[in-house]
């Protein structure tokens, strides 16, 4: 078992007037194993991003316990912390905005190799990106340009090269596919597929469209307000959904 | 699904009635940008009959939303326009500024893509709905704000009395659609374009929308032109359906023969990356405006494509009664 | 994402493509000019500045005075050149300087919030409480006049300006995902500031700068002209104005010539800045198509 | 609303204490002078000159040597009671002396405010509807030229062009009408130029926002779509400069009014500064800043009336 959350809980301060506070996320308990897709669901607002940014510690949870490779997260000493950043990574919603603007696709490639050292010499450096690249769909010639240069699919690709750089073993989807065409979320569903296959890296797929996440998941969450109120294999929840909110979810489901 | 059922069985009554409400021959869409030409919209021909609605499906950058708004000519001034855009037997593209001041918003209206930046934020509601009212009928103010109040109700906007005063930013997503319906049905127009009415939103907003346009349309009786990216809405609520890739149209038809039997690569191809049909996608992606590909435009991206493709551009050919295809080695 | 047409500035004439062009041509080739006046002062002006001559006091322009001669019988002209040195002097540091404290503070308070946040907001407002001219007034009171005394003066006003800024640069970056993307990569606190947050507020930064050095050209002559910046003998264009205004009946040129001198400047400097400012608006840049 | 309200109203007391701290510290905290020496200096050039025990009597009168925060409070609680302290140089109380003054800066200020208004506002929506064409251009090129003019410099081109030469109005003075015209001119111009910029690049701004779409698509006319629609949304970011552009104008009247010799409180200020005659110095800063203050609050307080966002705040 890689990942497991327990009793996770964020609260938010709303306006420096009124104190009053939002349990974005409430108790919140899961576990993923290595090389296993586990779906998020739930409409906007039920707090499905904030468990995402949870896992990585990019927020402080205000309760509850992870516990990653058997060790518990929020008890590391920052330096400890920092190693294991490399085995957990998150790719965003918004492909064009998840790169720096200032940046040339080489730059945002090489980022992640020069901080953890993981390619000595320009050459060796420029071969790394460029293998990177191939396995994500990309060529040579994506590498000058500057991320507004780019479809929301290309974006898309270069956020995951980039993660792919540190081999992860878990990582965090928020939405990647929700801001793009069929066509192109098809291609970038097919490449998260690739990459739990040839790479057994587990993710945490975020999504509030419940057919994409039927599609490319082990197992699935549904999330309500901030709690998970049923999870379980995708052929279970579609066939006999036990939570009226799960039902509600199904039913709103507009296929052909 | 019972919604499609319902689509199909309205669009065999409406066929009988057949008289063509808006008809579009050879339009061209040009845009000077920095010196080079750039073709958004380029030889499309399609008809609208009375009482249908028609979905438009393409993905980002094909030209349907450059289309829709060529149809009501609100492009900015660097845009060309060619080719006939016959409503109702009045050539659109020689009226008048001040004809077609009169034919927006009473013959054809527009509902915007996000309704979120699509009302003044200092401006009430209510008078944003008045506004078009008063325009197009000369009613007293009394009578213009109770049919604006009645047309709140029954798009189900809660107390319309509060309503009508309130401020876009006191509004959520769901209601500003409304609002928005509520100004284009305001004079019951003959045409409604609707611009990616579910783009962005969850799964439930959607269909809510969906029933929301299902009910207007139907009650009023008017045609509509469904621009939408996503293949579901428009199996939901199009007649009829015409798929749009880089500027051209390369699949029309019913949309039940469409969806069963797509016969162009590039639908075939968007049905099968549907997360539903297992997300296989179309290799490739759809290329730029700026730079198209010589010969039928898929070509590149196309498994069907053979030496015929790349050389010469193929037309938009009828296949039976109600199905045109623009493609050389057409699927079966 | 929405399919109409986002457009750029749309040209509609060719003429005036070319004519806004040129004018950036010259505002860059007149701050190149001033820039190189400034050095070679010297050897450009015809005569020495500040050597009085008072048999030929009030001269008109001629050819030996192109600018005519002051009250002392001093060249205009040479006077002009050398109050070059002392305009570009005073705006480059002052703007540099104010810049850089600015950026700095506008930096810390935006990326950590919190208590600095608060302090450094509240004594940017309280030094906004004041029109700076006035504040800049004040500090020369205590300090005394004096040219280096308005560079203080100046700089302690226009820091505020930047550190508000970059402040609210900062505040809408650091929302940003490719901001989050880097912190969850495992970059420290200083690289994310520096390398990622910093390059994307210089933008407007130097646009601002840029603005910036044509107001404080303004402020420092004006205050020169009160009598409260450069000192006689020193050569600077407010001063030159301010000397020429018992004259103003019988010898506007005494007047006329330096005062164009500070308009030309800072007109070439207010048209780089507005250049700038669409040449790095990212949504003027190209005119996509969705 | 009425918290919003209240929030201003505190702020903005509170900045103008702060203010007056302020400017009590930098006056008074001169590096290395002791009061000796301003009294000496103050006295420079004046015929008698008081001998040594004649000044330690004025030390004593004034205490000038007790700690400074000791001094700022009793300044303070002067102020408030309304006594701003006798001024050196004309040995009558500060407080008569800025009354006498303030109705010449409030003229001009008030003038010149609405005459740039006047000007920039339909400049700047004319420029921003032909854009790109022959006026967008003149009016850019007009508005960049004035706002680098330095407006001493301009006042005193205005004086040889239209007193000198054409002999059209007086070159200083206070009281008729005439006087009014240069200085206004001068000092309105600067503003104009700056508000023609910033409405422009708002309306420029509102013009591409979804709602005018809609409003065009609801078949209105040009005119209702740009005066109903676009000018109000493009007003609101011009009333905050403007705010802040009454600071320069302010500023720009301490100069103005000393090349026009105007007798307003900006003149009254620079001559004071000159004479370093410290409690007029102190008197006019604090006005000059308290002024200022009011009128932010006063625009802060329209610009909520007209923003529904902050009037209503949110109606969920």
């Amino acid at each position: 078992m890689l990942l497991m959350a327990e009793n996770l809980s964020k609260e938010f301060f709303k306006g420096r007037l009124n104190k009053s506070r939002i349990r974005a996320v409430d108790g919140v308990s899961f576990s993923i194993n290595q090389g296993e897709i586990m779906g998020l669901v739930g409409e906007s607002g039920s707090g499905k991003s904030t468990v995402g940014r949870l896992l990585l510690l990019l927020l402080e949870p205000t309760e509850g316990r992870i516990y990653f490779n058997g060790k518990e997260l929020t008890r590391l000493r920052k330096k400890e912390l920092q190693n294991l950043r490399k085995d957990m990574q998150i790719i965003f919603q918004h492909p064009q905005e998840s790169l720096n603007p200032r940046m040339k696709i080489y730059e945002s490639m090489a980022e992640p190799i020069r901080l953890y050292g993981l390619a000595d010499g320009k050459s060796r450096e420029k071969e790394e990106i460029l293998k990177l690249l191939e396995t994500v769909g990309l060529t040579e010639e994506h590498l000058e340009r500057y991320p507004h240069e780019l479809s929301g699919g290309q974006a898309q690709r270069v956020a995951i090269a980039r993660v792919l750089a540190l081999k992860p073993k878990f990582v965090v989807a928020d939405e990647p596919t929700s801001m793009l065409d069929v066509s192109v979320q098809a291609q970038i569903l097919k490449l998260i597929k690739k990459l739990q296959r040839e790479y057994k890296i587990s993710f945490l797929f975020i999504s509030h469209d419940l057919e994409v996440v039927r599609a490319i998941s082990d197992r699935i969450a549904i999330m309500q307000k901030g709690k998970i109120v049923e999870l379980g294999e995708p052929e279970q929840i579609f066939s006999m959904p036990r939570h009226p909110y799960t039902k509600y979810l199904i039913n709103s489901i507009l296929n052909l | 699904m019972v919604l499609v059922q319902t689509a199909m069985e309205n669009s065999e009554q409406k066929a009988k009635t057949a008289e063509t409400l808006l008809e579009i021959r050879n339009l061209k869409t040009y845009f000077k940008i920095n010196g080079s030409i750039v073709k958004a919209v380029d030889n499309v021909s399609l008809k609208i009959i009375n009482g249908e609605i028609l979905g438009l499906i393409g993905e980002t950058g094909c030209g349907k939303s450059v289309l829709g708004l060529s149809i009501l000519r609100l492009l900015p001034e660097n845009a060309k326009i060619e080719g006939n855009l016959l409503f109702r037997g009045k050539e659109i593209l020689s009226l008048s500024k001040a004809e077609m001041r009169k034919l927006r918003g009473k013959e054809i209206v527009l509902i915007p893509q996000n309704p979120s930046t699509s009302l003044n934020p200092l401006m009430q509601i209510g008078c944003q709905v008045l506004e078009a009212v008063i325009r197009h009928h000369n009613l007293k103010k009394s009578e213009a704000v109770s049919k604006v109040l009645d047309l709140f109700s029954k798009l189900k906007l809660q107390e319309p009395p509060r309503k009508f005063r309130d401020f876009p930013h006191q509004l959520s997503g769901g209601m500003k659609q409304r609002v928005l319906m509520a100004m284009g049905v305001a004079c019951n127009p003959k045409l409604i374009i609707v611009d990616e009415p579910t783009k962005g939103l969850d799964a439930v907003l959607r269909i809510e929308v969906v029933r929301m346009l299902k009910e207007t349309a139907s009650a009023a009786g008017t045609s509509m032109l469904l621009i939408t990216h996503d293949f579901s809405v428009a199996a939901a609520l199009a007649h009829r359906i015409a798929v749009m890739y880089a500027g051209e149209i390369v699949e029309m038809g019913k949309t039940a023969a469409v969806l069963r039997n797509p016969r162009h690569p590039y639908t075939a191809g968007l049905l099968n990356s549907l997360p539903g049909k297992g997300f296989n996608p179309i290799p490739g992606s759809s290329p730029s405006i700026i730079s198209l590909p010589e010969g039928c435009r898929f070509h590149p991206r196309c498994s069907r494509a053979n030496m015929k493709c790349t050389a010469s551009h193929p037309e938009l050919v009828k296949l039976n009664d109600d199905h045109f295809v623009r493609c050389f080695n057409v699927c079966f | 994402m929405h399919d109409t047409v986002m457009v750029p500035k749309k040209f509609s004439t060719f003429s005036l493509r070319t004519a806004n062009s040129r004018i950036t041509a010259l505002s860059a080739l007149i701050i190149l000019l001033l820039v190189f006046t400034a050095i070679a002062a010297p050897v450009i002006a015809p005569h020495d500045p500040v050597a009085v001559d008072l048999a030929n006091k009030l001269k008109a322009p001629s050819l030996n005075y192109p600018f005519g001669t002051d009250h002392l019988g001093r060249c205009i002209f040479s006077r002009v050149i050398y109050g070059t040195r002392e305009s570009l002097k005073v705006s480059l540091i002052v703007v540099s300087i104010s810049a850089s404290i600015g950026i700095l503070l506008g930096l810390v308070s935006g990326y950590f919030g919190g208590l600095t946040d608060e302090l450094i907001m509240r004594a940017v407002d309280i030094m906004l409480a004041f029109p700076s001219i006035i504040l800049a007034l004040a500090i020369i009171t205590a300090l005394g006049p004096g040219l280096n005394n308005v560079i203080l003066a100046l700089t302690l006003v226009h820091w505020t300006s930047y550190a508000r800024l970059v402040r609210g640069e900062v505040l809408r970056i650091k929302e940003k995902e490719f901001v989050e993307s880097a912190r969850a990569m495992g970059n420290s606190q200083l690289r994310i500031m520096f390398r990622y947050i910093l390059p994307n507020v210089m933008a407007p930064v130097m646009v601002v700068s840029t603005l910036d050095v044509a107001h404080v050209i303004l402020s420092a002559s004006g205050l020169s002209f009160l009598g409260l910046g450069a000192q006689p003998p020193t050569p600077e264009w407010g001063a030159m104005v301010n000397d020429g205004r018992e004259f103003i009946r019988t010898a506007p040129h005494l007047t006329i010539f330096p005062g164009l001198a500070i308009m030309i400047t800072s007109l070439a400097f207010n048209w780089l800045g507005d250049w700038l400012r669409d040449a790095l608006d990212p949504r003027l840049r190209e005119g996509r198509i969705e | 609303m009425l918290l919003y309200i209240s929030k201003r109203l505190a702020a903005t007391v509170l900045v103008i204490v702060a203010a007056s701290m302020l400017t009590f510290l930098i006056l008074n905290l001169i590096p290395g002078v002791t009061p000796i020496m301003i009294l000496k200096y103050a006295f420079i050039g004046l015929e008698e000159v008081p001998n040594d025990s004649e000044i330690a009597t004025i030390i004593e009168r004034f205490n000038l040597n007790d700690p400074l925060y000791k001094q700022y409070f009793r300044w303070l609680m002067e102020v408030l009671g309304g006594n701003l302290g006798t001024s050196y140089v004309y040995g009558l109380p500060v407080s008569t002396l800025l009354l006498s003054k303030l109705p010449a800066t409030v003229l001009l200020a008030a003038t010149s405010t609405v005459f740039s208004l006047v000007i920039s506002i339909p400049l700047g929506i004319v420029s921003a509807i032909n854009r790109n064409t022959l006026i967008d251009h003149f009016c850019r090129l007009g508005s960049l030229f004035f706002v680098s003019m330095p407006n001493f410099w301009l006042g005193l081109i205005l004086i040889i062009i239209f007193s000198l030469k054409l002999d059209l109005f007086p070159v200083t003075g206070y009281g008729k009408l005439e006087h009014l015209v240069l200085p206004c001119l001068t000092l309105g111009s600067g503003m104009a130029a700056v508000t023609t910029r910033v409405m422009r690049s708002s309306m420029l701004e509102v013009l591409n926002q979804d709602y005018i779409i809609t409003a065009r698509a609801k078949g209105l006319s040009e005119t209702i779509v740009i005066f109903r629609h676009a000018v109000r949304n493009a007003l609101l970011p011009v009333i905050t400069v403007a705010g802040l552009q009454f600071g320069h104008l302010l500023g720009g009247s301490v100069i103005v009014e000393t090349v026009f010799s105007w007798p307003g409180v900006g003149k009254l200020l620079v001559d004071s500064i000159l004479a370093r005659d410290i409690p007029l110095i102190q008197g006019c800063i604090l006005l000059i800043a308290t002024a200022y203050a009011l009128i932010n609050l006063f625009v802060d307080l329209f610009y909520a009336l007209l923003d529904p966002k902050i009037r209503y705040g949110r109606g969920l």
